[in-house]
């Protein structure tokens, strides 16, 4: 690792300097609430709310998603970590409309630790929450112990599809049933090749070594489940994708997906658009029509390099969510 | 006793992190260090006359608000599960200690679902807690050393194990061969207090 | 430098498979024409047209631009190169309506000469250009030579401005004229902390001391002015506006402005977060009004750290074409 | 020749992007070797028999085409515009030769506006071409060889000037001290030359 010349202040204020900073990319949309969290202002009363969150250094999700049509409040933990149950306590509350509230956010051990008791809390004060947990990380956990997979880029199509039906519905059970569909509709596999760092001490997240990279690695950096040579674009771009069509969600000749290329930090835009060249190629071999594609760096850690690629497939119903326009910091929609 | 304890762990910050590295996103030191200087801040607030339970409740409410991750809730319902077991006491005897880390052992296998063997802080936790309870006959720094050395043997043993809940469990086989972070804070926490009440 | 890992195929073959797949990401909406430019699918007859362009390498700009309400097409040349006469020629005849089209470029040697050439020769088949060069970062020449200073990320609301003008006005002259406003109107400064590489070599483009970061870069990795040492976000945000501040476009109370923090490829946007936290108390204090802020990796140099400030003045007329929604890889707008 | 020339600029390479990222962007080499390649395609397309001004505009245009970046127009000018003075010509002689330099300069300083001392490859070709005027009484051989040795002078004393275009403008005081890539791209050229002409 050559030394990293970060552009921050002190290492250990890194998450709340920067979500002060994310209120301000809002000008005047959003607002700080409590110790950690960003809200929209003004919502519609008897809106059903949409949460969202997770640790910080992931930039721009989980906070970047509070927007026009999209999440309406974000839960933000300190870099990598969980917010804690207060956070989300106080998010919570700022964003309930009366209407209930969805909690939306990665399956991690520490973000439902804490987002659970921030539930229970919330009971007790009479706001009705519920949870969906993102786990779209096809090779976290073989598909009968789906629930045990991780989140990770995935959650930019799902969220953005739960935003699009908080805008529209009327009962938080409605918003669950379509964000559920939404979950349950997008599959995502990815690699490192170089790790990110830690702020706090700016020790790389992992190590791997120079002609290897890691399948299945965790946004966090978490170990993969297995490492192969690094290899060409054209290579690669197969593999992925067989991965995520040997899992148990069916792509049909004829199924419209949105896709997304996402970068985890340091991986240009040139190369995910040489990986998009290659999948766009399999996926219309396969007669997979894509309505849309998203690319570059949405979930991210730190400076980290590696890519995933996210598929949601579309029926009529997610089709029109989508085409809703949308604004905010991680993605907009025209 | 609790600050020296916050003071420990602070200490070892590198070398929980390091441990979390292996297994998990390498912050599990930055989050403790995180929460115990929450506690010193929290304790310093506190009247020196409060009595022990209000000591750890407040202890572990500071984690729990403070650190976020896994492990704040986790070892936040460390001192906050305990601390309902030793409500009333002035001091702290074997027997009490054995209640302490019964309740708190069960506060934390009921909030987390972790069981003996899935390779988290609970494995250095519940043989402790085991260990407490059979030596209860025992005088407090006799019983205290017993359950330091439990700790640390729960610690070594969860290095064998195969990950089956948190971060690491995604890691399979590749997860066996290094020991739990949160087991390492454990055994921290367990010798710090012994050879606070045996110096 | 860590040996990089890159996912690509050919390194020489870069340039020409990107841009494949960046057509590919525009769904259908784009398409690629002749051997380097990207161009709309079905422009309006008669609007009067906005191409784009330069070397490549710099993703998602200067290709990534092309878009509803934005540039109607990009000429696109090899890494780091300005496109060569005939692909600029190529992209012209593809875009023009017959009304006209508009040159929009940073302002080097190369793209001069090139772009120069091109509309030369389409000036001998009927076909009108006018060329407006951007050149908005400060530091690379004083304000009496300001034509020659090269241009940076403020390209990328210049683009944006000129693109809604495009979409509105009915004559060449009309759109340069707002777009030479837009131009007189921007800003920039940047550091950088980090050289990107070169795909073809693997060469980084410069070297720096670990102590130091170059104060007015080139997105090319060209040397700049100073080398300054690494400081803190609150520490590096006053010098640099105090840079724009201290030239010869007056920002005053009460001015607004839209504003840019630009990330070189590998910063993260935790860092440009931290940053904007910075940049908008400051101009806070001035009481300068941010109508809109962007911040996020537009105009990159591979994996190169640093970032830049860029600020474009509204008046009314530009506040209204800045709030026109738009659709692009780059940037999009709801 | 031209071919000779090809593979001594691509085999320079390294060389000349090292140059352009003293002061540039590190590309120079790249762009330079990518339109020698190009010529090499198009030249062996091109039937033995093609007179001398087709074969250097063939090249010229290869170049311009493939290339981009400033020295895609500047070199490709170079062949393009000297092709001109030589127009109808079987063989060079040392005339030949000069008429070929001052028609190449001329034109390329008419498209980049650059003046002698802007430390670009002018700096090489002006000196070089000058000096093939003042040598045109001399045998080929003897001609090229001057004109050689006044490319890389001109080379060498780009080192000391002040870049005023281009990318290494915005250098300043910075530009001092290395050569221009372009004008080492010259003095390739024109050495290969001469060593082809006198070997
Ligand atoms: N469900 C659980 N029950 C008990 N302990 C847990 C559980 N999940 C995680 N842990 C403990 O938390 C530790 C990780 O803590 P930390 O790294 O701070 O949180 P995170 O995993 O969110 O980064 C693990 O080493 C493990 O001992
Ligand atoms: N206006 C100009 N006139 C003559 N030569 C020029 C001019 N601009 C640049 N050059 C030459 O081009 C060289 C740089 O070429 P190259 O690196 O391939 O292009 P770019 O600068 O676009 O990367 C410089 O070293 C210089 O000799
Ligand atoms: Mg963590
Ligand atoms: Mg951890
Ligand atoms: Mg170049
Ligand atoms: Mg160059």
């Amino acid at each position: 690792m050559p030394l990293l010349k970060k552009i921050i202040n002190d290492p250990n204020a890194c998450a709340s300097e920067l979500l002060e900073g994310l209120v301000e990319a809002y000008d005047g949309e959003a607002r700080l609430v409590g110790r950690g969290s960003i809200v929209m202002n003004n919502l519609k009363p008897g809106k059903v709310a949409l949460l969202v969150g997770g640790g910080s250094g992931h930039e721009p999700i989980y906070h970047g998603l509070v927007g026009q049509n999209l999440a309406d409040g974000a839960a933000c933990g300190d870099i990598f970590a969980a917010p804690p149950p207060d956070i989300v306590l106080e998010a919570t509350q700022a964003v309930d409309q009366g209407n209930g509230v969805l909690y939306l956010y990665g399956n991690y051990a520490g973000d439902v630790l804490n987002f659970d008791m921030g539930a229970e809390i919330a009971a007790d004060m009479g706001i009705t929450v519920k949870t969906v947990l993102i786990y779209d990380d096809v090779p976290s956990a073989p598909p009968e112990r789906k629930s045990e997979r991780r989140g990770i880029a995935g959650l930019v199509p799902i969220v953005k599809l739960a935003g699009a039906a908080a805008a529209q519905v009327t009962t938080l059970d409605e918003l669950e049933r379509i964000t559920i569909k939404a979950r349950d509709n997008t599959r995502s596999v990815g690699v490192s090749s170089a790790p990110g760092s830690i702020p706090a001490t700016g020790k790389p997240t992992f190590e791997l070594a120079d002609d290897v990279i890691g399948l299945g690695m965790g946004i966090h950096g978490e170990k993969g489940v297995a490492l192969i040579p690094h290899q060409t674009a054209d290579d690669l771009a197969p593999k992925l994708l067989d991965i995520i069509f040997a899992d148990d969600l069916v792509f049909n000749p004829g199924d419209e997906v949105v896709l997304l290329i996402n970068s985890l930090g340091s991986t240009t835009m040139m190369e995910l658009l040489i990986v998009l060249r290659k999948v766009k190629a399999i996926l219309n071999e396969r007669g997979i029509k894509v309505h849309d594609t998203l690319v570059g760096p949405y979930v991210t850690c730190q400076e980290m390099a590696g890519m995933s690629i996210s598929l949601t497939k579309l029926d009529a119903e997610l089709k029109a969510l989508w085409d809703l326009p949308c604004s905010s910091i991680c993605f907009s929609k025209m | 006793m609790v600050l020296l304890v916050a003071d420990a762990i602070i200490a070892a910050e590198p070398y929980l992190s390091e441990a979390d590295r292996n297994l998990g996103d390498g912050d599990h030191g930055l989050g403790m260090q995180r929460g115990m200087l929450s506690v010193k801040e929290k304790l310093a607030a506190l009247d020196a006359a409060a009595p022990l339970d209000k000591v750890l409740s407040t202890a572990g409410m500071a984690m729990m608000s403070s650190m976020g991750g896994a492990s704040g809730v986790i070892f936040g319902s460390f001192y906050m599960g305990g601390a309902k077991a030793v409500a009333g006491k002035e001091t702290l005897d074997a027997n009490g200690y054995a209640d302490f880390l019964k309740a708190a052992c069960d506060t934390i296998m009921a909030r987390g679902k972790a069981k003996p063997g899935d390779k988290t802080m609970i494995d250095a936790l519940h043989p402790a807690a085991a260990t407490a309870d059979t030596v209860r006959f025992l005088s407090l720094p006799e019983a205290a050393e017993a359950v330091a050395i439990a700790g640390e043997t729960g610690r070594d043993e969860s290095t064998a194990m195969l990950a089956t809940l948190g971060r690491a469990k995604t890691l399979g086989e590749a997860s066996i061969g290094f020991p739990d972070a949160g087991a390492c804070s454990v055994a921290i926490i367990l010798r710090t207090i012994s050879d606070f009440i045996n110096q």
